[in-house]
């Protein structure tokens, strides 16, 4: 990763987040409270325009920009979780960490803030399987995809979706799909 | 496609707070280009009490900021609690110099936004603290939970801490007492329709033209049963039964209550339910001591309402309930 | 079928009404086996303030009985004027000595009901007075019709004389004033659905998914013109011209607004719309010295809402408005 | 009419509004707030009750409980309307006037009370016909549908039917509606 990648990354996440909003707060319909598909169309509306008008020369730099926009514009649970992921992920570039151990610590930050656990049907599913794969070298559209996929049988345990109890369950979790966009977005960013 | 009175779904709670705050000049301002509501109310060099939240739960919480009540109020996106930059700044208008007490509900983005403003606040000295409202039964509480969540309940919240600070009560003192009131507060509701987040074309859910849910939440979350629409007798008796159930059995039987519009219910269903909820209040030998009754903490323009009761186990706060404040809404 | 909240509907009003004086015993009381609230404030020889009217307008009327507006309220069948034995028995439990001031709104049969009362009343040796409220401009003043409705504005009435009877203000000094607001005071409202009675199976009219009508009454009455729906904006820009047109032109540009949500409007949607009524007076060169949002005058469930404008023409107006009462929902 | 057959009148008049309350509410509903059955079904349950219970022995005294109870138990329009008419013809027959003239002064109240006039489209059309032919002995069913029925093209001028104004035409008036019925028990009660 780098800061060329980085921006591009961020532009097809954001164009992603635009074209499936609808689709997101779909998902958060029937186990949520209708509102993810809003809240991370304004919040990557406001990483891209940032990028625009303060034009960042390191990846350092892209990293804070995200941390703030994502903390200062989401809001809702996905705001404060994916704000600590790259900040987790800032501080370990600033640590000099390669991109392995960064996502492993934006996964780390999630799971420091969120208390989520594997299997609990929530982003924390696939951040965990696609930081194993990127250590891996394995990352792959499929694995994302599966990742996403294997939260739908589960019965939530965080988050809002986890007042639904049995119901949740045959539900993809919105979080998990707004992830697999940051993380399809990631491979193609660094693919172009 | 449910009606509603805007102009852009994108703009609607930053119209709304300016619209709240041109009618109410006297007793609120707006923080500038926030969501924070603060009230004009001269500082007095006592702890500031705050609160917020997703909107749609008007006149929760602004309404309810004003001397007597709330310090200031941060309102967030529909639904979508506010984040933690809008909460520190609420915390640093409203600090009066003996620190800052958060209400907080039970929600993993409320929990997780107000916990890194309280860190932020902290880092720039200010004393905070704070309480998480989870007075909502119809949610069970469990390891493998988010668990109880925040709704009506929190309105009493406000009354009684709001009374404790302008009495001039330090931040432990208002700790303690929110640790005394929270354990004996329990809520539950039912919803006659779904409700739709402005800007969606779908409701949450769906009921039938002769159908009820118990259990909901005030997000459109859907509740623990579903069933045939029943006589106001019928659902107060299902839910009081559902709220005693929940407190341990005790010798105080006094009682505050609130019947709760959730938003589209008139007050005169909701006085005739709580006709029947003071009816079978007393055929149960509990005395109720104090009633609110109107909209207090909705969702959007859902029918339906909720039941409060909160067990009068201190003195004070039924003084504190019956004090007067100076808010729009209270 | 539209859902409700109810046990009977035979029952409706009689259990509403034992809910509200259960719910708020330390300001009202009922009269028993009446339709009549009372106000449990202490008599001090004043001139009494009574109103009345169908039900299903809650807050209206019995909400606003309390120290500084009401002495009693009398409720009637839903959207039925009560009858003139229920008015008298209120005139007679009302009167401190110094008379008994009624506001009637303008419909035949609260004209007819009030006046056979006021006869009876004055036959048994009391003084009364009244005032008929007709602030509602969709309908046609004409030779040939009712005459305009009394809609929302009826609660500034209260408000206003309800404070100048707390002032000790004379009976006749009363009706004087009365005189001077009613032609300052015009209301017209919008709804985005019909309004079922309690027990009936079809609304009083219906829109389609995207309709709106301007100008309905608070009965179900049917208004003005039917439209697509608009944006806050525009709804705003329709009813303020509608409202201004009605007023003389005239140096005195200070004025008091209520909007007044119909009973299933969120306040959240009120507030949008109060934002619009803010700038657009504004854009008129129109000053808003003081503003009122919320329900006050509803009809049942109704989706909708109605501005209304008062020209501060009298000082007194705006210092009766502002100054505290002590009631259930003002 | 005499006393037995007042009663017999009241009691066919009550079961008739009670067959008919939900269309008389029908009727209320386009040009009205659907009230006008409900408010005749509570007024002439009251009325049949307190026949019951104090068993009136004279025509007077029969008037006189009508008056009462439809004053204090109906409400609206209707209920001072009606509780005016028969608050007239109860003096009337005081005054030891005959049938006729009885009605009459039932008629004259309802006018003073609600200042309508013929052709305003409300009750006082159906009662102006129905006098007029008792007046002259020709009184029948025909008769009595034909005014009710003759509401029906008229623009509305008074009560909360003026309101819709134009649109008030094309629907038969509540009241009027109402009115025919006592008069078509009337007639039946004569008849028994
Ligand atoms: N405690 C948590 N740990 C990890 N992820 C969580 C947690 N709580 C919620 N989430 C994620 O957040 C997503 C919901 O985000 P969003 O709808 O934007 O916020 P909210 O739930 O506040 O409305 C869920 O689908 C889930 O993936
Ligand atoms: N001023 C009036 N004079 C004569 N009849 C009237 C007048 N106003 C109303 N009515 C009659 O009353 C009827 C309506 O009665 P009802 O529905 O019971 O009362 P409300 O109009 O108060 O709801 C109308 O159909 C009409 O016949
Ligand atoms: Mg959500
Ligand atoms: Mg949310
Ligand atoms: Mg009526
Ligand atoms: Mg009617």
């Amino acid at each position: 990763m780098n800061i060329e990648m980085g921006i591009r990354w961020m532009e097809l996440f954001n164009e992603e987040i635009q074209n499936e909003k609808d689709y997101l707060t779909q998902l958060d319909t029937p186990i949520g409270d209708s509102d993810h598909g809003n809240n991370m169309s304004r919040g990557m509306a406001h990483v891209v325009k940032a990028i625009e008008e303060q034009k960042p020369e390191t990846l350092n730099e892209l990293l804070k920009l995200i941390t703030t926009n994502l903390l200062s514009k989401v809001g809702g649970a996905s705001g404060p979780l994916y704000g600590s992921a790259f900040m987790g992920m800032m501080k370990a570039e600033t640590a000099g960490e390669e991109w392995a151990k960064i996502l492993k610590t934006g996964l780390e930050n999630i799971q420091m803030r969120g208390k989520a656990e594997q299997g609990d049907k929530t982003m924390v599913d696939v951040w965990i399987a696609v930081v194993e794969a990127v250590e891996n070298g394995e990352l792959t559209h499929e694995l994302i995809d599966e990742a996403v996929e294997a939260t739908k049988p589960l019965k939530a345990k965080k988050g809002r979706a986890s007042y639904v109890g049995d119901r949740s369950i045959g539900h993809i979790d919105p979080g998990a799909y707004s992830s697999g966009l940051l993380f399809h977005t990631m491979l193609r960013a660094e693919a172009q | 496609m449910i009606k509603k009175i805007l102009n852009n779904p994108d703009y609607i709670v930053d119209e709304m707070i300016d619209g709240m705050v041109l009618s109410h000049p006297e007793l609120i301002k707006r923080v500038p280009e926030t969501g924070i509501i603060q009230r004009t109310y001269d500082k007095k060099g006592k702890v500031a009490i705050v609160s917020g939240g997703g909107s749609g739960h008007e006149p929760a919480h602004a309404g309810f900021v004003g001397a007597g009540m709330l310090s200031a109020a941060v309102c967030g996106a529909v639904f979508t609690s506010p984040t933690p930059d809008q909460i520190l700044e609420a915390i640093k208008v409203a600090d009066e110099g003996k620190g800052v007490f958060l209400v907080i509900k039970n929600y993993s983005g409320d929990i997780m936004n107000f916990e890194m403003a309280q860190e932020l606040a902290e880092m720039e000295g200010i004393k905070v603290d704070s309480i998480v409202v989870d007075d909502d039964i119809a949610v069970e509480d469990s390891l493998y939970t988010q668990g109880k969540r925040g709704v009506a309940g929190t309105i009493f919240v406000h009354k009684i801490l709001g009374y404790a600070a302008e009495k001039g009560q330090s931040i432990e003192e208002i700790k303690e007492l929110a640790e005394n009131l929270i354990p004996n507060m329990k809520t539950v509701g039912l919803a006659l329709t779904g409700v739709t987040t402005p800007g969606s074309s779908k409701p949450s859910f769906a009921l039938a033209d002769d159908e009820i849910e118990y259990g909901v939440g005030i997000h459109g979350e859907p509740g623990y049963r579903r069933e045939k629409l029943q006589t106001s007798k019928d659902l107060v008796d299902e839910l009081l039964k559902k709220l005693l159930e929940e407190f341990e059995a005790n010798s105080n039987n006094r009682f505050a209550i609130i019947v709760n519009g959730l938003g589209g219910t008139p007050l005169m269903e909701q006085y005739v339910f709580a006709n029947d909820v003071h009816k079978q209040m007393k055929d149960n030998k509990l005395e109720i001591k104090f009633s609110k009754v109107g909209i207090l903490m909705t969702s959007l323009e859902m029918q339906g309402l909720s039941l409060t009761l909160l067990r009068l186990e201190d003195d004070f706060f039924l003084e504190a309930l019956k004090a007067t404040v100076d808010t729009i809404n209270w």
